[in-house]
This record gives C-alpha cells, sequence and structure tokens, in this order.
C-alpha cells in the first residue's frame, strides 16, 4: 500500500486526478445539469453541496458510468474517459457509494463486496481468498464490529452502511465518489466514517463528498463545489466559507433563522401522552410524558431503539407491557388503525419504503390515511388538499402527478400532507428531514412550530444533533432500549453523545 | 346554508384547477399501456369487420359481448387480485366448483333457484376468504395458496359428484347465461350477460374509485406503507380474493346457462384471465392498471380469437399466434412503463409550478 | 365420451404408420390417418354375427383365433392388479363404477380375491411406473391394463407379459400380442362409418355438416374422422371440423360464430361430450335443429328426445369395462377366450332411445346409456349415486 | 417459534421429508407392503427423476425472479425430436439427444431474451412461449412418433438396487447445478439478480447473463426430462409433457423447498427435497389406492400446509434485547 502521507497544506499541489468540463445532462428535454466543471485531487476531499434536485446524484452517476453525459469531457488523470457501465469505472479507478442501498440482504457481507468480480481459481469462485480478501479489507478501515461471512441482513442498518463504503474501497479505486453515506449513520458511526475517510487520504484518494449535514461538509472537506439547478454557483476551499454564505449560495438567499423561533402564543398545556413502564421484546422501562404544544426531542445511536419507541406509541410494533394514556384515557395501540383512530401520525423515517406509494399520484397518496381509516370523511379530505399542499409550497405539476417523479423534499411534503388530513393530536417524526434540503427542512420546522402552536404534541426522533436541539422543548437520549436521560435543549452535543454513547450513565436535569 | 354551498363550489374549482383535465387525464391513461389495450381492441375489431362483415351487425356484436361477458367478468375479478399484487389461481375451479353446485342442487326445481344462487355466493365468498386469509395472515405467496386451492377443489367437486352433474338446472337459472330481453329495436336482443356484464363493470369502476379501491391499489403498490396508514391490509388483501371468487361464481352462473354443466367448464380460466388482465396493462407485482382495461384485454383476446377464426387460420397454430401477440403486446407495454419510469415521457417533466389555490398569486415568496 | 387420449383399437399398422410418420407433411390429417384395409375390416365387422349371447354382449365377441389358457388355470380366489389410465372422463367413470361392481360379483364367487388398482391420472410415465411397482411388488395373479397411449406403453406390458401371469388389455390397445387377449369394440372407423352415412342419408347433396372433434392426434379419434370425411366427400357433403377440446363453451362459440354466417344442416362429433350444448346454439340462434350424431351419454339422449330432432347415438360401447374381469374368470378357469376379443359396437337409434331411457331413468347426465350393468346388485343406486372407489 | 427461526427452511424441508417418511412407513405397512421394499424404493425414486429434472431447473428460473411455464411443451418436444432422430437406430442417440438439448437450449435463449430483454415479466414470457410450441406441436406431430433404439431405453429401465439411473443422473445433474450456483461467479450473480436487479446492476454484473443462463438451463433441464421419457416411453410423444402437469408441479415443488418466489433465495438442495416429499406422498397414496380425484386434494393441502410452515419464519426479526413479559429492574428516569 501507498503509505505516502499527504501533509495538509501541500494538497492543492498534488495533481488533478478527475477534471470534469462542461458537462451536461438533460433527460429528455429537462437539463438537470449544464455545462458543470470540477477538479479533484489526489488526497482531497471534496465536498459537493446543493438543494434536493440540484443533481449531484446525476453528477456522481454520470461519473460512475450509471448514465450517460450528453455533452462535456471527464478526463482521469488527464486522459479522456467514456463509461457507459459502472464496471467501467471501477476498472478506471473510480468507485461510487450510491444514495441508495445496494447490497443484498441475503448473501454475506463478503459475497456483496465481491459481487461481480467474485475471486477464482479455475472457473471456480474461490470463496477462502474472497472471505480472507474481506477480513483484510475490513481490517484495513479499522472495521472490527462486522464479519465477512455474516449475511448482510443481520447487520444494523449502520454496519450496511459502512459495509457499502468497505465496497467502495475495495476497487482499489483513486476516486470514491459518496453520495450521502451519513444519511443513516449517527455517533460513533459517523467517526468511523471519517476515520475511514482519514485513512483514505493518507492513500492519496481522492474523496467526493455529499452531504446535505453542513457539519460534515465542513469537518471533512478541503473544497466545497456548489451546484444550484444544476450549475455551478461556487467553488471555494472549505476555509474560504462558512454556514451561512454556504446556504447562501445553496438557496440563493440568506436563511436567517434556520431553526424558525417558537411560534407566539404555543402554550404547552397538559400531559396528553403518558407511558408507564412500557416495553417490548426492544424497549423496556419507557416512561415519559408529553404535553400539549410541546415538541419533545429523542437522540441516541443508530439502533438505540428510538424507531421502535415511536413504532411502539404508533401500534406499528406495540408495547407488550406497560400502559399508555392519551389525554388522559387509557389508549392501548394494538394496530396503527387504531393509533391513527385516536388520531396519532406517524411520519416514517423511510419515505420511500415505508411512506409512500411511488406509483400513486400525489392526490391519492395524501388521501390515503383518510381512505384507509375515516372513509366517509374522502370528499371532504379532496377538496382540503389544495389548501394543505400550497401551506406546504409542494411544487409539482398537478395533484394528478406520480410522487415517484416529485424531488425528496416534496415528497415529503407529500407524506406530510396524508398526516395532516387527520388532523392528528400527537405527531410522531422519525427522522423527518432526513435526505431533504435546506429549504425543505426550514419548511418541515415552520410546520412542526405551527403544530405546537395549534396545541398538538411531536415528539421527533433525529440523528441530526443541531436539529434536536434546535427545535426541542425537552430531548430524551435512548440507548439500548432504554431511556437513557433527559436534557434541556442548551445542552451540548457533548452532552447528548455522552449520554447516548453510555460515557456518562445518569443524572438527569429536569 | 347556500353560503356554505357555495363555498363548497369554490373549493371543488380550486381542486379541479389543482388537477389535470378530465380530457387531459383521460389522454396521459390513454397512453399508458392500460389505455393502449382499447386500442388493440379497436384495432383487432376492425381487422375482424374487414375479415367478416357481418361481425360488424350490431346483433352479431351484442351477441359477441354476450358471450365474452363471462371470461371479462372474472379478469376484472382477477384484477382485483392482480392489482393488490397476488395472484389467483383457484378462478377455473371455482368455475367448475359452481357449476357442478347449480347442476346438482337446482335440479328441475325452480322453486331452489333463489336460494341455490345464495348459497353459490356464500360458497364464492367462503373459497375467496379462505384464499385470502391463508395468504395474509400464514403469509403463503398466493401464487401457491391458490394453486394449493385449485388442485384440492376441484379434487372435492370431482370426488363428491363422481366427476358428472346429475344433469342441466332448472330452465328458468339457465336463463340468466342463455336469454336475453327480445324484439330489441336494432339490437334485437339484449342478453343477460351483456347486461350483468355492464353492471359488474360499472361496480367495479365504481369500487375502484371509492377508498376501498384507492386502498387497494395503494396495498400493491407499497403493502407496508398502507400498513402505516391504517388500511388493514389483511382484509384488503382478502376482499380482492373474495371479489375475485365472487367474479368467478357470475362467471360460472352465467356459464351453466350458456353452455350448460360440464367438467370443462372453467378450465383454464384462470389463465386465461391473467391474461387478459396483463393484456390490459396491468402490471403483475400489483399497484398499477386500471380495472376496465382488464376487461378490455378479455375483448382483446376473444376478439383475436374469433379472428384467427374468421382469417382460418389452422386451428392447431391458434395457440401460436396467441402466444406471440400475448408476448409482443405485453413487451410494448413493458417498454411503455420502462420508458415512463425512466422519464422518457415528456409528461411526467412537464413544468412544475406550487400547488396553490388560485386566487392568492406569488404568496409562495414568503422569504424564509 | 371419449376424452382427449381415449381408447383405441388401433390395429398394428396403423399404428406403426403413425410412428413413422415423421412432422407432418401439408396432407391433410385425415389422409394419415385412414387405412383402408382397416377400414374395410370395419365396415365388414359392423354386421358380424357376434358369438354369444346377445343379452350380454359384454361377453360376445367375433369369432376369430382363440388362446389357449390352460397354462394359467388356477384354484382359488386369485388378486389381480389393475393399472388404469385415469377416470378422468365420464367415460371412463361410468365403466370404471361398472367394473367395481363386476368386482364385487367376482369376489363373491370367489374367483378373484382382490383388485390393486393403480391410477395412472391420464400419464404415461406414471403409468409405466404403475406397471412396474406391480411387477415388483404387487404379488399379482394376473394384469389387466388400460393403456394411456398405445405406443409408450408397449415395453411396459412387454413386461408384464414377461411375468408369466395373464395379462389382459382392455380399450386402448399395445403394439405387442403378448397379452392373453386385447379387449375392445370394433374400433373408429366403425364409428366413423355409421355416423357419416347416417347423415349423409338424411341430409342431401350440398348440405353443411359442422364436425364438433375434441383434439387432434388420438388414433380412435382420428379414425373415426378419417372414415367419416372420406364418407362425406363421397356423398357430396360439405364438412368443415373444429377442435373444441369436449369444452361446451367453445362448440357453442363455434357455432354461434357459424350460424351467423350461413345454415348448418347437421353436425357431426367424435364424441358426444357437448352434445346438448350444440343443439342449444341452433335454439339460442333461433335456427333450424340439424342432423346430428352424438353419443350414448344421457345428456345427448334426453335432449334428443326432448327436442325430437333427427340424431343417432353411435356407442363407444362402455360394457366393456366388465370384459377384462370377465376374462380374468376365463383364463383362470383355463378356457380358450379370443386373442383379439372383439366386442359388439351398436349405434343406439331413434327406435331404441326410448328403451335406454327408460332403462337408465335416475342416471346422472354423464351416465352412457350401454354400461352394460343392469343385472348386477347395486343397479341402479350405484350409477345413480355415482360412487366412485 | 423461536427454535423454529433458527433452522433454515431447508431443515424444515428435510423434517417434513422425515415426517412423510415415517407417516409414509406406517401408511405403507398398515395394508401390509413395506415402504423400504425394493420396488417400493424404486418406485419412488422413479418419481423423483423427471420431476426433479424440471425442478431443478425451475429453481434457476425462479432465483432470478422469473418463472418457466413453457416447460411442458419442452419436455414433449425434446422427446419428439430425440426420438425421431433416433429412429430406433443406436448410432443416432447422440445426434439425437444433441438436437433435442440444442432445441430445449435456443427455447431457453428465446424465453431469456423476452424476459431479460424487452421485460416481459416470466409468466407472460413462457405462458407465450408455451402457447407458441404447443401449437408447433399440434400442428406438426399426431399423436407419438420416432422410436428410441434399446440402448437409449435401457437409461429408462435399469437402474442400480433399487436406485434407478435415471435418478442418478438428476442426481448428478443436481450436484452439477449446485456447484454451479454455489461456486461459480454466475451461479452467485443468479442469486444477485433475483436479490436485486438493481443492485446487481451497479455491482457491474451483466444482468441478462444470468437471467438468460437461468432460463437456457430450465430448458435444457426440460430438454433432459423429455429425454428421459422418451427413454421411458421409447417414443416421443407431445403431450407427454402436460400430462404430468409439470409446470405447475415443479414450481410448487421449489417453493415446497423453501425458494422464495420472488427469487434470490433459496436452495437447490431444498427443492430437491421439495420434489422427494411429492415422489413420497405420491407412492403412498398409490399403494393406500386413494381415489385420483382425492389425491389432487392432499397435494393441493399438502403444498399449502407445509409452505405456511416456513413461510411465516422468514420475516426477518431482530434478536429481542428484552423478555417478551417480564420487565427487568427499571432505571427510573424522569420525564
Ligand atoms: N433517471 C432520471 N430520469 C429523469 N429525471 C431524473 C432522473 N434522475 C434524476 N432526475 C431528475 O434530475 C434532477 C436532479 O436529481 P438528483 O438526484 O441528481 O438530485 P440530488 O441533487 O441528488 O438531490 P437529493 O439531494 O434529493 O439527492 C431532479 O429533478 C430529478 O427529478
Ligand atoms: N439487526 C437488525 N436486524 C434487522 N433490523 C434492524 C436491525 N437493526 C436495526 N434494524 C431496523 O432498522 C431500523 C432502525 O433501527 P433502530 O430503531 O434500532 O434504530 P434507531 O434508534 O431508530 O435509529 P435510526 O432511526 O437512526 O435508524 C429499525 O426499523 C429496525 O427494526
Ligand atoms: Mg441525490
Ligand atoms: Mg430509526
Amino acid at each position: 500500500m501507498d503509505k505516502e502521507v499527504f501533509p495538509l497544506e501541500s494538497r492543492v499541489n498534488t495533481p488533478v486526478v478527475l477534471s470534469v468540463s462542461g458537462l451536461s445532462k438533460s433527460f429528455f428535454g429537462i437539463e438537470v445539469l449544464k455545462d458543470v466543471s470540477l477538479e479533484l485531487r489526489s488526497g482531497e476531499v471534496h465536498g459537493l453541496v446543493g438543494e434536493n434536485g440540484a443533481g449531484k446524484s446525476t453528477l456522481m452517476k454520470l461519473l460512475a458510468g450509471v448514465h450517460h453525459r450528453d455533452s462535456g469531457t471527464i478526463e482521469l488523470s488527464g486522459a479522456p474517459v467514456d463509461f457507459s457501465h459502472p464496471t467501467q469505472a471501477h476498472e478506471a479507478g473510480l468507485s461510487t457509494v450510491f444514495q441508495e442501498f445496494n447490497l443484498l440482504p441475503d448473501r454475506t457481507v463478503a459475497e456483496n463486496i465481491y459481487l461481480g468480480r467474485e475471486p477464482r481459481s479455475g472457473i471456480l469462485v474461490n470463496r477462502k481468498a474472497m472471505l480472507e480478501r474481506t477480513r483484510e479489507l475490513l481490517d484495513q478501515l479499522g472495521i472490527t464490529s462486522i464479519q465477512p461471512s455474516t449475511p448482510v441482513s443481520n447487520l444494523s442498518v449502520a454496519q450496511q452502511q459502512i459495509v457499502e463504503i468497505a465496497k467502495a474501497v475495495s476497487y482499489d479505486a483513486r476516486i470514491i465518489s459518496m453520495d450521502e453515506p451519513t444519511a443513516a449513520l449517527a455517533g460513533p458511526e459517523v467517526e468511523l466514517l471519517y476515520s475511514i475517510i482519514g485513512r483514505l487520504k493518507e492513500r492519496g484518494v481522492a474523496i467526493l463528498y455529499v452531504s446535505h449535514r453542513l457539519k460534515e461538509i465542513f469537518d471533512l472537506c478541503d473544497t466545497i463545489t456548489v451546484l444550484k439547478d444544476g450549475e455551478v454557483v461556487g467553488s471555494q476551499p472549505a476555509s474560504s466559507m462558512d454556514d451561512a454564505s454556504l446556504v447562501r449560495l445553496m438557496v440563493g438567499r440568506p436563511i436567517s433563522a434556520y431553526f424558525p423561533e417558537v411560534t407566539p402564543g404555543t402554550i404547552i398545556g397538559e400531559p396528553l401522552l403518558e407511558v408507564a413502564d412500557a416495553g417490548n421484546e426492544q424497549l423496556d422501562s419507557i416512561n415519559l410524558a408529553l404535553r400539549t404544544g410541546e415538541i419533545v426531542g429523542i437522540a441516541g445511536l443508530q439502533g438505540s431503539g428510538r424507531t421502535e419507541l415511536v413504532e411502539a406509541i404508533f401500534g406499528a410494533a406495540p408495547f407488550t407491557r406497560g400502559s399508555m394514556r392519551l389525554a388522559g384515557e387509557a389508549y392501548t395501540a394494538r394496530s396503527t388503525r387504531t393509533a391513527i383512530q385516536h388520531r396519532v401520525a406517524l411520519i416514517t423515517e423511510d419515505r420511500k419504503s415505508q411512506g409512500l406509494s411511488l406509483n400513486q399520484s400525489i392526490l391519492d397518496n395524501a388521501l390515503s390515511v383518510i381512505r384507509s381509516v375515516f372513509p366517509g370523511r374522502t370528499n371532504q379530505a379532496r377538496q382540503d388538499a389544495p389548501g394543505v399542499f400550497s401551506s406546504l409550497e409542494v411544487i409539482a405539476r398537478d395533484l394528478d402527478q406520480e410522487v415517484q417523479y416529485l424531488s425528496g423534499g416534496n415528497q415529503q411534503k407529500v407524506v406530510l400532507a396524508k398526516w395532516l388530513a387527520i388532523s392528528p393530536r400527537l405527531v410522531l417524526l422519525d427522522e423527518p428531514t432526513r435526505g431533504i434540503d435546506v429549504g425543505a427542512k426550514v419548511a418541515v420546522y415552520n410546520l412542526m412550530r405551527a403544530l405546537a402552536a395549534e396545541g398538538k404534541a411531536i415528539l421527533m426522533v433525529s440523528s441530526e444533533l443541531p436539529e434536536v436541539l434546535g427545535m426541542s422543548d425537552r430531548v430524551l437520549v435512548m440507548r439500548d432500549g432504554l431511556i437513557a436521560g433527559e436534557l434541556s435543549p442548551t445542552s451540548t452535543e457533548e452532552e447528548v453523545l455522552q449520554l447516548a454513547t453510555g460515557a456518562r450513565t445518569e443524572e438527569t436535569p429536569s | 346554508m347556500s353560503v356554505s354551498e357555495n363555498a363548497q363550489g369554490t373549493r371543488n374549482e380550486i381542486l379541479a384547477r389543482n388537477r389535470s383535465s378530465a380530457g387531459d387525464r383521460l389522454l396521459r391513461a390513454l397512453r399508458t399501456p392500460s389505455g393502449g389495450v382499447f386500442i388493440l381492441l379497436i384495432a383487432l375489431l376492425i381487422a375482424v369487420i374487414a375479415a367478416n362483415p357481418s361481425f360488424g351487425e350490431p346483433g352479431s356484436l351484442i351477441r359477441f359481448i354476450g358471450r365474452t361477458a363471462p371470461i371479462a367478468i372474472a379478469a376484472i375479478g382477477q384484477y382485483f387480485v392482480i392489482v393488490s399484487g397476488e395472484f389467483d389461481l383457484s378462478m377455473g375451479s371455482v368455475v367448475t366448483a359452481q357449476v357442478f353446485i347449480a347442476g346438482n342442487l337446482i335440479g328441475d326445481d325452480d322453486a331452489r333457484v333463489l336460494p341455490v344462487l345464495g348459497l353459490m355466493f356464500v360458497f364464492g365468498a367462503f373459497i375467496g376468504l379462505i384464499n385470502g386469509l391463508v395468504t395474509t395472515l400464514l403469509k403463503v405467496p398466493s401464487f401457491i395458496v391458490t394453486l394449493g386451492m385449485m388442485l384440492a377443489l376441484l379434487g372435492m367437486v370431482l370426488y363428491s359428484t363422481g366427476g358428472a352433474a346429475t344433469g342441466n338446472p332448472a330452465d328458468s337459472f339457465r336463463q340468466i347465461g342463455r336469454g336475453g330481453i327480445r324484439d330489441v329495436p336494432v339490437l334485437e336482443i339484449i342478453p343477460y350477460p351483456v347486461i350483468i356484464f355492464v353492471v359488474t363493470a360499472a361496480a367495479a369502476l365504481w369500487l375502484m374509485r371509492r377508498p376501498y379501491g384507492r386502498t387497494l391499489i395503494a396495498v400493491g403498490d407499497n403493502s407496508r406503507a398502507a400498513a402505516l396508514t391504517g388500511a388493514r391490509v389483511w382484509w384488503v388483501k382478502t376482499r380482492a380474493f373474495m371479489l375475485s371468487s365472487l367474479s368467478a361464481t357470475v362467471a360460472g352462473i352465467i356459464l351453466v346457462g350458456y353452455a350448460g354443466v360440464h367438467p370443462s367448464v372453467g378450465r383454464g380460466y384462470e389463465f386465461t384471465a391473467i391474461t387478459a388482465v396483463v393484456l390490459g396493462g396491468v402490471v403483475l407485482g400489483g399497484g398499477r392498471g386500471w380495472v376496465l382495461s382488464a376487461a378490455a384485454g378479455a375483448f382483446a383476446l376473444e376478439t383475436l380469437f374469433t379472428l384467427l377464426n374468421f382469417l382460418g387460420v389452422e386451428s392447431t397454430w391458434r395457440d401460436s399466434v396467441q402466444g406471440i401477440i400475448i408476448i409482443v403486446a405485453v413487451a410494448a407495454a413493458a417498454q411503455t412503463w420502462q420508458r415512463k419510469r425512466r422519464g422518457a415521457s415528456s409528461r411526467t417533466h412537464e413544468p412544475t409550478h406550487p400547488i396553490a389555490p388560485p386566487p392568492t398569486v406569488g404568496t409562495n415568496e414568503r422569504g424564509i | 365420451t371419449t376424452d382427449s387420449s381415449i381408447e383405441d383399437p388401433p390395429t398394428e399398422d396403423t399404428t406403426a404408420s403413425a410412428a413413422e410418420t415423421e412432422p407432418a407433411a401439408e396432407e391433410t390429417s385425415s389422409d394419415e390417418w385412414f387405412v383402408q384395409e382397416v377400414y374395410d375390416d370395419q365396415y365388414e365387422q359392423r354386421s358380424a354375427t357376434f358369438e354369444g349371447d346377445p343379452e350380454q354382449p359384454w361377453l360376445q365377441y367375433i369369432d376369430g383365433e382363440m388362446t389357449d389358457t390352460a397354462e394359467y388355470a388356477a384354484d382359488g380366489a386369485q388378486k389381480a392388479c389393475f393399472a388404469n389410465a385415469s377416470i378422468s372422463n365420464p367415460w371412463r367413470q361410468t365403466g370404471w363404477i361398472t367394473m367395481n361392481e363386476q368386482l364385487k360379483a367376482l369376489q363373491d364367487s370367489g374367483v378373484i380375491s382382490e383388485m390393486e388398482t393403480r391410477d395412472a391420472q391420464d400419464d404415461d410415465n406414471t403409468q409405466i411406473a404403475d406397471i412396474d411397482y406391480f411387477i415388483a411388488e404387487g404379488n399379482c395373479d394376473a394384469f389387466i391394463i388400460s393403456p394411456n397411449s398405445t405406443a409408450a406403453m408397449t415395453p411396459a406390458v412387454e413386461r408384464a407379459c414377461e411375468t408369466g401371469k395373464p395379462v389382459v388389455v382392455f380399450d386402448r390397445g399395445v403394439e405387442t400380442d403378448c397379452a392373453v387377449t386385447f379387449i375392445h369394440p370394433i374400433g373408429g372407423f366403425a364409428w366413423g362409418i355409421d355416423t357419416a352415412e347416417f347423415l349423409s342419408e338424411q341430409l342431401e347433396e350440398g348440405d353443411k355438416v359442422i364436425a364438433l372433434r375434441i383434439l387432434p392426434g388420438v388414433d380412435v379419434l382420428e379414425q373415426r374422422w378419417a372414415a367419416a370425411e372420406r364418407i362425406f366427400e363421397e356423398n357430396g357433403i360439405e364438412a368443415v371440423d373444429y377442435f373444441t377440446g369436449a369444452d361446451p363453451t367453445e362448440i357453442k362459440d363455434i357455432l354461434a360464430d357459424e350460424l351467423a354466417t350461413g345454415d348448418v344442416q347437421g353436425i357431426w362429433m367424435d364424441a358426444g361430450d357437448g352434445a346438448v350444448a350444440a343443439i342449444e346454439a341452433f335454439e339460442d340462434a333461433g335456427a333450424d335443429l340439424p342432423v346430428m350424431t352424438g353419443e350414448d351419454e344421457m345428456s345427448f339422449l334426453r335432449k334428443w328426445e326432448e327436442t325430437g330432432i333427427t340424431a343417432l347415438a353411435p356407442v363407444y360401447s362402455n360394457f366393456q369395462w366388465r370384459t377384462p374381469l370377465l376374462a380374468l374368470e376365463k383364463i383362470f378357469a383355463g378356457e380358450e377366450i379370443p386373442a383379439e376379443w372383439i366386442l359388439p359396437q351398436e349405434p343406439i337409434t331413434e327406435d331404441e332411445r326410448g328403451d335406454f331411457l327408460a332403462a337408465n331413468e335416475g342416471m346422472p347426465d354423464g351416465h352412457y346409456a350401454k354400461f352394460g350393468g343392469e343385472d348386477m346388485e347395486g343397479y341402479p343406486e350405484v350409477w345413480q349415486e355415482r360412487q366412485i372407489p | 417459534m423461536n427454535r423454529l427461526s433458527r433452522l433454515t427452511s431447508t431443515h424444515i424441508v428435510y423434517l417434513v421429508v422425515l415426517l412423510t417418511v415415517i407417516v409414509g412407513t406406517i401408511l405403507v405397512g398398515s395394508v401390509g407392503r413395506s415402504f423400504f421394499s425394493t420396488g417400493n424404493i424404486s418406485d419412488i425414486l422413479t418419481g423423483t427423476s423427471v420431476l426433479g429434472f424440471i425442478a431443478i431447473g425451475q429453481t434457476l428460473v425462479i432465483l432470478v425472479g422469473s418463472l418457466d411455464l413453457s416447460v411442458p411443451y419442452v419436455i414433449s418436444l425434446s422427446s419428439l425430436i430425440a426420438a425421431g432422430i433416433m429412429a430406433n437406430q443406436g448410432a443416432n442417440v447422440l445426434p439425437g439427444v444433441l438436437a433435442a438439448l440444442a432445441i430445449s437450449a435456443l427455447i431457453g435463449l428465446a424465453n431469456g431474451l423476452v424476459v431479460s430483454g424487452l421485460k416481459v415479466h416470466g409468466f407472460i414470457a413462457t405462458l407465450g412461449m408455451g402457447l407458441i410450441i404447443s401449437g408447433y406441436l399440434a400442428t406438426n406431430y399426431q399423436g407419438s412418433s420416432g422410436q428410441a433404439p434399446l440402448s437409449f431405453r435401457l437409461i429408462g429401465a435399469t437402474g442400480l438396487g433399487p436406485v434407478p439411473i435415471s435418478t442418478l443422473i438428476m442426481l448428478a445433474t443436481a450436484g452439477l447445478v449446485l456447484l454451479m450456483l454455489n461456486r461459480t461467479r454466475v451461479g452467485h450473480h443468479i442469486y444477485a439478480v433475483g436479490g436485486d436487479l438493481g443492485v446487481a446492476r451497479m455491482s457491474g454484473i451483466r444482468t441478462r447473463t444470468p437471467i438468460i443462463t437461468a432460463h437456457v438451463l430450465c430448458s435444457v433441464m426440460a430438454g433432459l426430462a423429455g429425454l428421459l421419457l422418451a427413454a421411458r416411453l421409447g417414443v416421443g410423444s407431445p403431450t407427454i409433457g402436460s400430462q404430468g402437469g409439470y409446470d405447475l408441479l415443479s414450481i410448487a415443488a421449489v417453493v415446497l423447498g423453501g425458494t422464495l418466489l420472488a427469487g434470490g433465495k433459496g436452495s437447490l438442495v431444498g427443492t430437491l427435497g421439495g420434489v422427494l416429499i411429492f415422489a413420497m406422498l405420491d407412492n403412498i397414496m398409490s399403494v393406500m389406492q386413494i381415489n385420483p380425484f382425492l389425491k389432487d386434494v392432499v397435494r393441493g393441502l399438502v403444498i399449502v400446509i407445509a409452505v405456511a410452515v416456513y413461510a411465516r419464519r422468514t420475516v426477518i426479526t431482530r434478536p429481542p434485547r428484552f423478555e417478551k413479559s417480564s420487565t427487568t429492574p427499571a432505571r427510573e428516569v424522569s420525564a
């Protein structure tokens, strides 16, 4: 292995390994990328940011040979290339961690990593070599918690993401593009990713890094390129930018209050939801109270049971012991249906697989809850729909457009709209801003504030600590299926992490 | 009172303004494979009439619709199951079972017609219930459940009747499938099966626009998401299976009248129905397709057979021609869906704009 | 009826010729199935005198070569092993019920101890395995085989013969004469001659006959049509044939289309399944009812009487299902029996129709009038209730 | 439930096999026969060989997420081609076999191209292909035709002790296919494509190759089954494939063997178990002289019940962190 170290200062002088110029791409008449130029140097982490639909993933797919460019040139170490299939990119030393998961759950880690280029002896696949090489690869990256022969479905979501990254690295790539690699990661896994990226830099690998988490961009990147509507609107050293200037570039206007203030007139009232000594196979000793007009944030590491908690309250994976009260009355969420009848809403963490029927229209998705649970109110809700969508600032051709053609942010707004239709009393939000752009995020935050002002109770799970701290009235921290403690929103991120990782065990201010 | 009516009016207007016009939606629908089948059907009809002009006479056409009614009704039933992402292979056996029930229980006794008719519907619903519950609650793939049902049901029927029905049921019962309203101007006759088909199709169309129908499609598209929106997925799907068996029951009732009691009545119905549904642009796996297209698929299939008949294609080759046409039609449909998904159809990239109630122009610049 | 794969009495040369013919040339299929010699034989056999009691047609036979069975003579009740092709159509079901009644009678008289039956469910491969199983495990004293198909079953029948136990083949034949006897009614050409001559007599030159056939490629059915087509041609009758799969729905569709384009004067069927649907198609279209040939299935006889059409019911004698067990009785007694046991095959005419309807009153529609079980213990309940073991 | 969930579906299949053996021993014994006699074992194994070939092929196409409903017609065609070319000449055996397999492979190729290239669902593509072949058969063949020479017929009629040669050939083929699935790239890619087409493509797999390979192999397996049938029958037959109902039965055997109908997960060993279950079931019912109509009822019920046993288990569940009901000493948290 190449053990040469590139000290920070010398980066600018390292050779250009990837140079893109004048790249354009349209999807049947709509120009998604316009004249994009970019340079990537060896050992450099190059941040690529922009709103949803700005064209970041498309750019990566062009580089990876998934799509074919309309015009422009791509040069690898000075030599023009023209990939028509991801394999060619791999062979040329360019690999990609795509935005969507790209693993086969029923195959082992090793089989996944070497999929499509299984080591052979003769015509037979050499499984031993495959396992050994995977072991070596994981060791090199400092990953100890994953066994090469484990089926991927047995891994946690975070571990799966790590496997994806390991897979990209395994191509011995000189350039690795990562499309939102941390979208499913929190805390220690992000740390692990940082350290992997560190090692890759040491080896002189150039990394193109897409993320909506600005903190990571500033932590990791040497250079930042901002895309807006398919055009590069800025490309500068990270040191020359700050949060505010970056956001201004991305959205084209300054965003003054990132986390909106509490709406005047919001009153934190009586407890709406009370959970006492509740638990199931994944959770235990859950005690919490949630008041009207209150936003409570739940922080914790990946796999700490936050999703299970909201799913239990929502009846998707019910509590098997303990008790709950809703507005003073006994509340047993045996199924999602009972929960919805009690006007409890859950915005799930995975929009595409849990939140939307992608082939159906915006209107059909928006009415889905009403139709399933309160069919009598369908007409009413249909007439309300335009109002809801306009207040959420949804951008679409019309209400009959299929949801699959919307951008991530607009899709999330459709999910919100379908829950607003039942005028929920209790709103459970699981990673409500995952993978959506700053503008859409602010819309979600505003909506949360507005709901609180109307006297609804809100429970929000998020892996983004600034978001949890910025939006919540109180913060609960989970660890291993238990509520590890409660913090005030004025706590620091370090305090939250200490509680979440178990570095600090108890004592709760209240 | 009138004020709120007014408010209603404007709200409907706003809704309308935020949707494509009905014509637009129809046009868009026609460009999908589900719409394409109507064009295929028309083309086939023209070809048949060209081959044999007398087929185009109203009297012939209405009789043709009448005799295609049972398979079209079965296709509508199969549509419910397929659009929810499942299969119903037991349909043919249900038809045969119902034919035998009618033959053996009604006999020559007119008084038994109504009670047995009731029993047949209960029986149909029951079979669907079993199919649905085993599929949804025991999580056995419906292909397997209904395959097992197909074997078991037919076996039971043949076992308990010794393979032959006592005889054809009373004429009053058979009139449902054989008779019609006579002396109609132009048409001469409107066969009852035509009326039953029209009613079934209208009911199916209505049902698919009801919350149940929309939920059914949503379940077929993404059952996890549908479950999380409070849909009782097991019950939604089970009802689809019941609708399928019930439509097989209706098809059976017509066929008893049309053809009489015989063990081969209903044979292969499941495959014909599935073929018709797929020809109608409905995607195996669920979540896409229009109910009337399934019926149109059945008509296209029958028209094709008639065409082959009139063209004098050697009868042994008909299977082959049918096979080729099915593959070509479905391949064409698959290409269309795919192009659509890839965004080929410019329609998917039509200018987008904020969805808004019209009066307030430009209010989205709230300057966050 | 005759189901898809059905009965048959192919004589050696026909099957041999079929077997050797490679994928057909352009000639029409009926030419290929037509064998003048066999046609002539069967033409004669229709009017041959049958040995034995006319009251017991299942024991009648045409005088010919006899097999000496002294070597098989045995004392006490013997075990029979029956490899059946299937009971998947009403004709076979009716016969199967009759055969079981015959079995009971022979068990009571101490001839047969038991009959073990394996049903191949219409599959050649299964039937071969069934026969092999009998040979290995059955402890059989005799084999009865109703072959699912002619050529395919030949090797297995030969293996059964090699055991030295008597083998009786009935219904469809095999390409070996190692069996002690092969029991079958006259045959397909005879059917074709009876029916086509009847229609030709009743109709006039230039009239149109629709031939409703079950499916192609089955020797017995093809022979029926081969004979009929030739006779229609000779008599100037326009005959158009269709394959229906015996599905009444299909039959109705075909006739509806035909009646929409022109008149039809006659219906010819290679098996009576769906005959009722054919008549109904005329009723529904308001057309004059045709002259027609069906089969001795009760549904057809009843419809025939009800409508009063001019018709003939050819038979593929269902009573042949009694003969194999009775043949065993003779074999175990060491009596000689015909090497090829050709049973009578007489169509039911309009004059006889009433008698058969009366004798079979209360039988289900799928029952066959010439089932020949009137003298047996279970008559009539067993057939009326269609008790299939 | 818990112990059950640790078993793989292949384990369960073989538990069912064991159960069937026990039930079979008792039932067959009750009519005074032995389940383990030479003739009986030979009968069961004969039952496994034809269905076995087809189910092996069907496993492959189901693993890539397709289906093959054209197998019955390929079987018939293969038997006719082979018997036709052999024409009772020992010297023609090899050309006959090769021609039959080549035609079968071509049909599989066509299936594979339509499924992978034109993106037609395997159900429809192969249903259509079945119809096309069926029309060809009906037009060109009147009844059985051709003649297999004695040397070739021996394959269908001889055995090593109670084990028919045909079963040994089938098992050897299964071994090769198993090796192919587990130890070659295309085998791995078959699982990958069936598991997730998009993932497979992104990993640089040319996704058409495994789909086409699976379809070609499936048809070749059907071709082999046709050859075996030609050997057993001594002639080719245009209906021999549909007589056995092999299309649906083989799919049922595959699913019974624990392979996911949606593809991507399953095992050939399980499939063989499924085939064995069907063969034993048929044998037991035949020995018991069950009414043939009831046989279908039993088959139908067994298919559904057996699949139900492990279908419920396949939902992946996380290992529980806490007992289902008891509360661990609670850590008090005020909230
Ligand atoms: N295959 C495709 N066909 C048609 N349009 C596409 C396709 N892929 C992307 N687009 C469109 O191209 C634009 C850019 O999409 P892209 O996925 O590159 O955005 P992104 O910057 O990655 O957004 P996000 O942050 O949400 O991931 C969007 O408007 C999207 O709808
Ligand atoms: N080992 C595993 N096996 C199967 N599913 C898992 C496993 N680990 C996690 N999951 C699933 O992944 C999702 C996230 O897990 P979990 O709820 O424990 O994490 P979380 O604290 O909600 O974290 P996040 O919301 O950030 O994903 C849940 O739907 C959970 O069921
Ligand atoms: Mg993206
Ligand atoms: Mg979560």
